[in-house]
């Protein structure tokens, strides 16, 4: 069923009678030609551009529980390609050139707004690394404008710019970034996978991996055997959970990453914002509650849930810089597992057991790569080599020393 | 979280920060043929389980001692917390 | 207007009368009120709008559930949107304004949006406003931002202060209700150390709502003298007005008080709220229950509650909604709100009952049946009724109370992911098995509804926690009526009944979610937001999930439940900031010579928490390069001093320090000799440039090590690492004396003159080499520390005093160096200088550079062992044409070279496959009279003297550079030995 | 004698004092400072001069209140040593003499603020300041903890009413500023 204006209005007038399931919920069959496992924004996104960009046939998606219950659902919506180092930027450059036309591809309406990014400067030497960013990305094709303290004061002026301990000295915008209703992504390409033919199975559990004489010729669920010519793993925090089942230990860690939302409010960021002397940024969804998250809780965690510290430390930076958000309440709280790799970026490449693929480390910038992680993913499953902008995104960087470290923090995870 | 310090009793674990994974005391022998592979190993690759986990924690607002924690990832229970001096000697770490 | 809806007496106190305003009209309410209840004893039902349909709305509850009665509270700076109502303490001289409205509350004109429900159901902004893209931002998506949210903040800085406390207990009890102070009595009689938290002002919970009594007094004056006796116990500490937020690991509780919320201004110094962190072995939850609504047609109009909170409205705070009351039930207690009612002489139009069992009355009509739909634009008039028989009946009434069973507060049982299980008898889900470690449940929370069972459940909690023996003391008599409900959540056929009367989401659009497959729970609250109000679903989640249930033809506890997070209810994001905001949000480090750099007037820079010096402006200079430029010129010409006590300093002593330092150091320390100082190298053990500093050995055993001013503490940490995890058996001891010294850097062709004439001993050339270093004294006999260490290029010492000692020494330095014009310079010219030197600094070891980048590669000593040696030899690591630290200057001696912009070959295409390098620090050198640079070049050592583009296309640059050598200065090191 | 005049952490030439109903915070300007870790193979030696010096050895989270010298555990085999700064200027060399071969010694003097809180409000004070159960903690008790994010020590003086806070010197103005916050709060 395709959306449109004239639906919306038609079904209004005769009781919304007309609406059918946005997906299937079919029994899985016997064998498929491609299995991606995991029904989160990435696994889902990988099915729909398998189907549609690569015209593959017999794809399945296996959800241990619900799609788009990972961290496509739990994230603080924010899509940027504001990346320093040639390994990524163009990637996520590539990422951001999907979303602006992904809800006309997709046919559903994801809210993408690219209501802009900001990153404050509060040092000189804080200034220089954000020029070079800055000229980064324009080299890469993005956008980036460096803003002044009154340009960033005309936008926000109740930004606390007269008392800071860290003073603001300008910003980093990228105006093409933005905000994207999360849930919305996973139930489109959903829709859109299913829509092309891709069986996406619920509460169908992975178990382990059949593996013989070094090939992988499918998956043990709870749904019992499936069997598949290729399978992509694309589960996120659960990475190393999964592939411990193919005897493959990870480059990662799992860590918790608190996100918060305020009470619904009228109206005041019209952007996006991140303090670079504290650990918070903070945006305003289209139902009125500020969406805000800083760092990780440090720790590795597979609870979904973070404590106290953080909570504290994170509001502290928005105190320090929106002095006027005191009085707004703080509604939810709520963590999701990142899966955080040795040098903070991601990996999507072949594993050395033939047939089985991974996508994944995505630490806390999943969501805004979904699309292009999807594309790229999907790109590697059809053709067996890795996307042009996906080249540096490999396994065996570390053992080379190819690392892609953005914030220079080396194989701590929990410092990326 | 509350770690039972083995010399200060509970403390908030806000006073301390983590490092992971406590085979980070296992340094290989630099001397060893296998020293590159065993160095990548040791610097990049993880178990990282949903479970019990041995992990590193320095008691920075504390008494800077560094601290091996054992705690389950899924429910953030503590069962045990050692000294990791004490436990670098029982792993035969000398100087 | 006076108080007409006045009942008889109650726990509000009429000797004082407390002027409030809401929406510009003035009320009259009395000490005890909240503005919910002085506005229905002011005949005020509608206090709200609903946040999709406008629908106008009057309070639900009586408490903290509260989905509708939401205002804007106070005004100016301290404007508070979404303040409850139902909570909100009345003061004199209360000023609220009703939210999310456009125009006046009567005749919102966005109550359009009620016309076109049919086109605004769940979900249905997913399948349109895409055509054409352009559109959303510019125009659907300005338009719906501004039709949603609810209240609006004032944008005004939050003029209160927060603070944040920490305390312990052995027993923390959440809810002081009849089982809460059980548990206290029962946990304070024995000496516990105990903590009762109650969210609400009056502890006593729905004692102070309900008529019946304990033993032989009221439930509130039982309420009341327990608390006194709570209170005479030095052991307990009792905390009214007080929020727990949340349960977190081990034991750990975030709970709010509010201070000063229910005065008009908090104090002089006095905080708004308090934020504590409490510490506890135990816990008892007895949080109470919820009353839940029953689901029927148009179920949304003000003065249609929750029947529990018509009995608290009458019984405590003596206010009738209104004088002709229906109440719609499917449970005993029901009733009970009637006959309150009617004893306080309010007219029971009918109490409906969906049971045919139901029980009678002398005093009010019974009808069994239910009620299907109701009338009434602003507020209730007419409720319509469908007895049994299928006969209908029209009831007058302007209250509706809603009695849909009870919903055990289980909130906080799940803040650690525990999942409830549901009780059939009940029809409500209670606290499950896996609760966080130390909680016990007590009371209605636990599912216990009677009195009785309060009582005994949170005497026996406390004493299960404590693990108190000896027989139980005999409680009083209770109310012990046995729960007799026949679940029931919708009314058959009804469409627009809402669930959740905020979002207003209604029975309607939970059957379209399940229609179009969003039918896990998870899915049912996403896609039409059921739930996710401020009130998290408290009074609605139940109506939503058994309509899921039914519909997906599973039983309740089969759909399952969502996740019930923190915290419990919305608080203030600047009690969790504290006093940890504007100038307070990190603690400052001043330098020694602070106070003196102040009285020269010196522009201060952060530099992590430090504040340093960044330049000493004279009269006259109108620019700070102005200063800058003098500060290095008068520095080379002469002398010049600056404070470099940021720098890390670790003391490592020990028969193995020397063994230590070759450990963490790439390059070689044990042939060091005592008196003498030398660079050092750290790397991470991933072959990547950490830190760099110099290690001094003033004897065998006993170093002290500099780090930069950014890494001291991670360097320092990663030292203790290596010294107890990797080597714990050197004899190695160490620790941080960055504070314990003020230390300056005196530089210049002149600073041995200088320092000559402070320094107790013989630093001539001879007797006190380049690298030397030692202990002496100065200025007669004050210990010190004198190091030939140079980060400018020139001849230069570091000096170190005792910090207390630094103030007198600067002043010192200053006054003997007058006849050297000796200059003091800031952290800029202290930058010009080493960039016109070729040190690597922070911008240049910026975490991804090796040794091999910064040029230093031959320094890995291939001797020994050290940390990060066998990584920094993989091959990417060394690749031929890789990036190495170079000096950059412009052909024209005009053109600036920014830092942060790339390089280019001369002549080459411009973009990021063509990268070549990028400039890490720039400067303008008044000794060269041109801007210098030091940046990575692909291959650089070997392209010297080449021309390339140098671009920023970000800050509009591009300008022909030459490569050139980072020593930019005395290359031979000459000064340096001078 | 040199003629180099020390200034207080405060940055004055004497110590602060801030007086209210309920506490009165005091700048300590009056001590000596030195840390003391044993060497290893050495511990023995090391308490044994330990307890010569202070009368006991001081275990962990413990102080010794011992005159003139006093002491605290900070670490494993590491204390600090305090004295009055007036008798003990040098006290970190009197220490190493003292010790020789069986410790390694650090002066401190300059690296710490002093602060003393006393009376009666004291522990509601500290309940703002900082997580040390300071209603269980007993004279001779001390603790390292944050203090509005500083790392700092907190000893017990009194039962009664008596804390010694020992905070990093450069954060003296903003540890200060904490506690009297905190003072008017508690007020």
């Amino acid at each position: 069923m395709r959306y449109s204006g004239f639906k919306v209005i038609k079904e209004a007038l005769t009781g919304h009678k007309g609406w059918t399931p946005a997906w299937r919920d079919p029994a899985p069959q016997a064998h498929y030609d491609i299995v991606i496992i995991g029904g989160g924004g990435h696994g889902l996104a990988t099915a729909y551009y398998l189907a549609k960009q690569y015209q593959q046939k017999r794809i399945a998606v296996l959800e241990k529980g619900w799609i788009g219950g990972g961290n496509v659902g739990r994230n603080t919506t924010i899509i940027r390609s504001n990346y320093l180092l040639d390994g990524n930027e163009p990637f996520y450059e590539f990422s951001l050139k999907l979303w602006e036309g992904l809800e006309q591809d997709f046919n559903y309406n994801a809210m993408i707004s690219q209501r802009g990014i900001l990153n404050l400067i509060h040092s000189d030497a804080q200034r220089d690394a954000f020029i070079r960013r800055g000229n980064a990305m324009i080299l890469n094709g993005a956008d980036a404008e460096m803003l002044t303290t009154e340009q960033i004061k005309a936008r926000y002026p109740f930004l606390n710019t007269d008392d800071a301990r860290f003073p603001i000295k300008g910003g980093l915008a990228q105006h093409r970034g933005g905000t994207v209703r999360h849930d919305a992504v996973a139930w489109g390409y959903a829709r859109g996978a299913d829509g092309h033919g891709v069986d996406i199975i619920q509460n169908c559990e992975v178990t382990g991996f059949r593996i013989e004489n070094g090939k992988c010729l499918g998956v043990e669920t709870s749904k019992g055997f499936i069997g598949a010519g290729k399978v992509g793993c694309a589960v996120a925090g659960s990475s190393s959970r999964l592939m411990s089942k193919a005897d493959m230990r990870l480059p990662m860690e799992s860590h918790v990453l608190q996100a918060f939302v305020s009470e619904g409010l009228k109206p005041v960021l019209p952007g996006v914002v991140t303090f670079g002397a504290g650990h918070f940024y903070c945006s305003q969804s289209d139902k009125g509650g500020l969406v805000f998250g800083g760092d990780l809780d440090g720790y590795n965690s597979y609870a979904q849930r973070g404590n106290l510290p953080v909570v504290e430390d994170v509001c502290e930076g928005g105190m320090a810089i929106f002095p006027a958000f005191g009085r707004a309440r703080l509604l939810r709280m709520w963590g999701g597992i990142m899966d955080m790799s040795m040098d903070g970026s991601p990996i999507i490449d072949r594993t050395h057991i033939d047939g089985l693929y991974f996508n994944g480390g995505w630490c806390y910038g999943g969501f805004k790569a979904t699309p292009a992680s999807g594309f790229c993913f999907a790109h590697l499953l059809a053709t067996d080599a890795p996307h042009p902008t996906a080249t540096a995104y490999r396994f065996d960087r570390f053992e080379k020393g190819l690392m892609i470290d953005e914030k220079g923090m080396g194989n701590q995870p929990n410092l990326h | 979280m509350i770690i039972d310090h083995p010399l200060l009793g509970p403390r908030d674990s806000a006073e301390f920060t983590y490092m992971g994974d406590a085979r980070l005391i296992d340094r290989p022998d630099p001397d060893a043929g296998t020293a590159a592979q065993d160095f990548y190993e040791y610097g990049y690759l993880r178990d990282n389980p949903a479970g019990w986990h041995d992990e590193l924690w320095f008691h920075e607002a504390g008494d800077r001692s560094w601290l091996v924690i054992t705690r389950n990832t899924l429910t953030h229970e503590i069962s045990k917390v050692q000294l990791a001096r004490d436990v670098a000697r029982s792993r035969g770490r000398s100087k | 207007m006076t108080q007409s809806n006045r009942i008889g007496r109650a726990q509000v106190d009429f000797t004082k009368t407390l002027k409030f305003s809401f929406d510009g009209k003035s009320y009259a309410g009395h000490p005890g009120d909240t503005l919910a209840s002085a506005l229905l004893a002011n005949g005020v039902r509608l206090m709200g709008r609903s946040f999709k349909y406008h629908r106008p709305r009057g309070p639900l509850s009586a408490g903290s559930e509260e989905p509708n009665a939401l205002v804007e509270l106070r005004s100016g700076a301290r404007q508070e949107p979404n303040t409850r109502a139902t909570t909100a303490e009345l003061f004199d001289g209360l000023f609220a304004k009703s939210q999310n409205r456009l125009g006046s509350l009567k005749f919102d004109l966005l109550s359009i949006n009620d016309r076109f429900a049919n086109f605004l159901t769940a979900g249905f902004y997913y399948k349109t406003f895409m055509w054409p893209a352009a559109f959303w931002e510019k125009l659907y998506e300005p338009i719906i931002r501004k039709a949603a949210g609810l209240g609006s903040l004032s944008l005004k800085d939050d003029p209160d202060v927060y603070d944040k406390g920490f305390l312990h207990c052995d027993l923390l009890i959440i809810g002081a209700g009849p089982a809460g102070l059980s548990a206290a009595l029962t946990a304070g009689r024995a000496g516990a150390d105990v903590i009762l938290a109650d969210e609400d002002f009056r502890m006593g919970g729905r004692l102070n709502s309900e008529t019946f009594a304990i033993g032989d007094a009221s439930g509130a004056d039982w309420a009341a003298t327990a608390v006194a006796e709570l209170a005479s116990l030095p052991n307990v500490r009792l905390m009214k007005r007080t929020t727990v937020i949340g349960a977190f690991d081990h034991g750990i509780y975030g709970a709010v008080e509010r201070v000063s919320d229910h005065m008009h201004t908090p104090d002089a110094g006095k905080p708004r709220q308090v934020l504590w962190r409490i510490y506890t072995k135990h816990t008892v939850l007895a949080a109470g229950a919820i009353e839940r609504p029953i689901a029927f047609e148009n179920n949304d109009r003000p003065g249609i509650m929750l029947a529990s909170a018509l009995r608290t409205y009458a019984n405590r705070f003596a206010v009738a909604a209104d004088r002709r009351v229906a109440i719609f039930t499917n449970n005993d207690d029901g009733h009970r709100t009637a006959a309150d009612l009617h004893a306080r002489g309010v007219k029971i139009a009918a109490v409906v009952d969906v049971r045919p069992n139901a029980p009678s009355s002398m005093d009010y009509e019974v009808l069994h049946g239910q009620v299907v739909d109701t009338k009434g634009r602003l507020g209730l008039t007419f409720a319509e009724v469908k007895l049994a028989d299928g006969s209908m009946r029209t009831l007058d009434c302007g209250a509706l109370g809603l009695s849909g069973g009870w919903n055990p507060n289980v909130h906080l049982t799940c803040h650690q992911r525990g999942r409830p299980t549901w009780n059939a008898d009940l029809a409500a889900f209670v606290p499950g098995a896996d609760l966080p470690a130390g909680m016990t449940v007590a009371g209605a929370a636990q599912g216990d509804l009677s009195t009785a069972g309060a009582l005994s459940g949170g005497a026996k909690a406390a004493r299960q926690a404590l693990g108190l023996k000896g027989r139980m003391a005999t409680l009083s008599e209770a109310e012990d009526a046995p729960v007799n409900i026949t679940p029931f959540w919708y009314v058959e056929g009804c469409s627009r009944a809402w669930l959740d009367q905020q979002n207003d989401v209604t029975v309607k659009d939970v059957k379209l979610s399940h229609q179009e497959g969003f039918r896990s729970v998870e899915h049912l609250k996403r896609y039409t937001t059921l739930g996710m109000a401020t009130d998290q679903g408290k009074t609605s989640n139940m109506g939503g999930l058994a309509i899921m249930a039914e519909l997906a033809g599973k039983t309740i506890p089969e759909v399952g439940t969502t996740i019930f997070r923190p915290p419990y209810t919305p608080t203030a994001i600047g009690v969790f900031a504290g006093r940890h905001r504007e100038q307070e949000f990190h603690p400052k480090r001043l330098t020694p010579s602070h106070k003196w750099a102040e009285e020269q007037g010196a522009v201060f820079v952060e530099v992590g928490n430090w504040l340093r010096a960044q330049w000493f402006p004279l009269p006259g200079e109108t620019t700070w390069r102005a200063s800058v430029d003098r500060e290095v010129l008068a520095t080379r010409k002469s002398v010049g001093v600056c404070d470099v006590t940021t720098l890390g300093k670790v003391d490592v002593q020990g028969t193995d320090a020397a063994a230590f330092l070759n450990k963490i150091y790439c390059n070689g320390f044990a042939k060091l000799a005592v008196g003498k100082t030398r660079y050092g190298l750290m790397l991470r053990e991933d072959g990547i440039a950490m830190d760099d500093g110099t290690a001094a050995r003033l004897a065998e055993d006993h170093f002290v090590v500099t780090t930069t001013t950014a890494n001291a503490l991670p360097v320092y940490r990663h030292m203790e690492f290596v010294r107890q995890c990797l080597c714990p058996d050197m004899d190695v001891q160490l620790i941080s004396t960055t504070e314990a010294w003020a230390q300056y850097a005196v530089a210049g062709p002149n600073s041995r003159k200088l320092l000559e004439k402070i320094v107790d001993q013989d630093i001539s050339n001879d007797a006190f080499p380049f690298m030397a270093c030692t202990n002496i004294t100065i200025c007669g006999g004050l210990r010190a520390r004198l190091f030939r260490i140079s980060f400018s290029g020139e001849l230069a010492y570091e000096i170190a005093v005792p910090t207390a000692y630094g103030d007198a020494l600067m002043r010192k330095i200053i006054e003997v160096g007058a006849e050297f014009d000796v200059t003091p310079y800031g952290t800029e010219a202290l930058g010009v200088m080493r960039i016109e030197k070729g040190h690597a600094a922070g911008n240049e070891l910026n975490g991804t550079t090796t040794a091999q980048n910064l040029g230093m590669g031959r320094m890995i000593s291939k001797l020994k062992d050290s940390i990060g040696k066998t990584l920094s030899q993989r091959e990417g690591l060394n690749a031929d044409g890789d990036l190495r630290q170079v000096g950059i200057k412009p052909v024209d001696p005009g053109d600036p070279v920014p830092a942060g912009a790339h390089l280019m070959n001369a002549d080459g295409p411009i973009d990021a496959a063509h990268d070549q390098g990028y400039v890490t620090s720039a400067c303008y050198s008044p000794n060269l009279g041109h801007a210098i640079a030091l940046g990575f070049l692909k291959n650089g050592s070997e392209r010297l003297g080449e021309r390339m583009q140098l671009v920023s296309p970000l800050t509009k640059v591009h300008v022909d550079v030459e490569i050139t050598s980072a020593h930019f200065i005395d290359p031979e090191g000459e000064r340096l030995r001078a | 004698m040199h003629d180099l005049m020390p200034i207080t952490a405060l940055g004055g030439t004497e110590a602060r004092i801030d007086a209210f109903d309920h506490v009165t915070i005091t700048e300590n300007d009056g001590l000596a400072l030195a840390s003391v870790a044993a060497r290893i193979g050495h511990e023995k030696p090391c308490h044994a001069t330990l307890k010569k010096l202070l009368g006991a050895v001081p275990g962990p989270g413990k102080a010794i209140l011992h005159d003139p010298e006093a002491g605290f555990w900070m670490g494993p085999d590491q204390w600090m040593i305090g004295a009055p700064r007036a008798t003990h200027e040098l006290l970190a060399d009197q220490l190493t003499t003292l010790f020789g071969e069986t410790a390694s010694v650090t002066e401190q003097s300059g690296a710490w603020v002093c602060f003393d809180v006393t009376g009666p409000a004291m522990q509601d004070l500290c309940e703002r300041l900082c997580a040390v159960p300071i209603r269980r903690m007993v004279a001779g008790d001390a603790q390292r903890t944050m203090i509005h994010q500083l790392g700092c020590f907190v000893i017990r003086r009194q039962d009664a009413d008596h804390i010694r806070i020992l905070g990093p010197r450069a954060s003296a103005g903003s540890l200060h500023h904490a506690l009297i916050t905190a003072a008017h709060s508690t007020a």
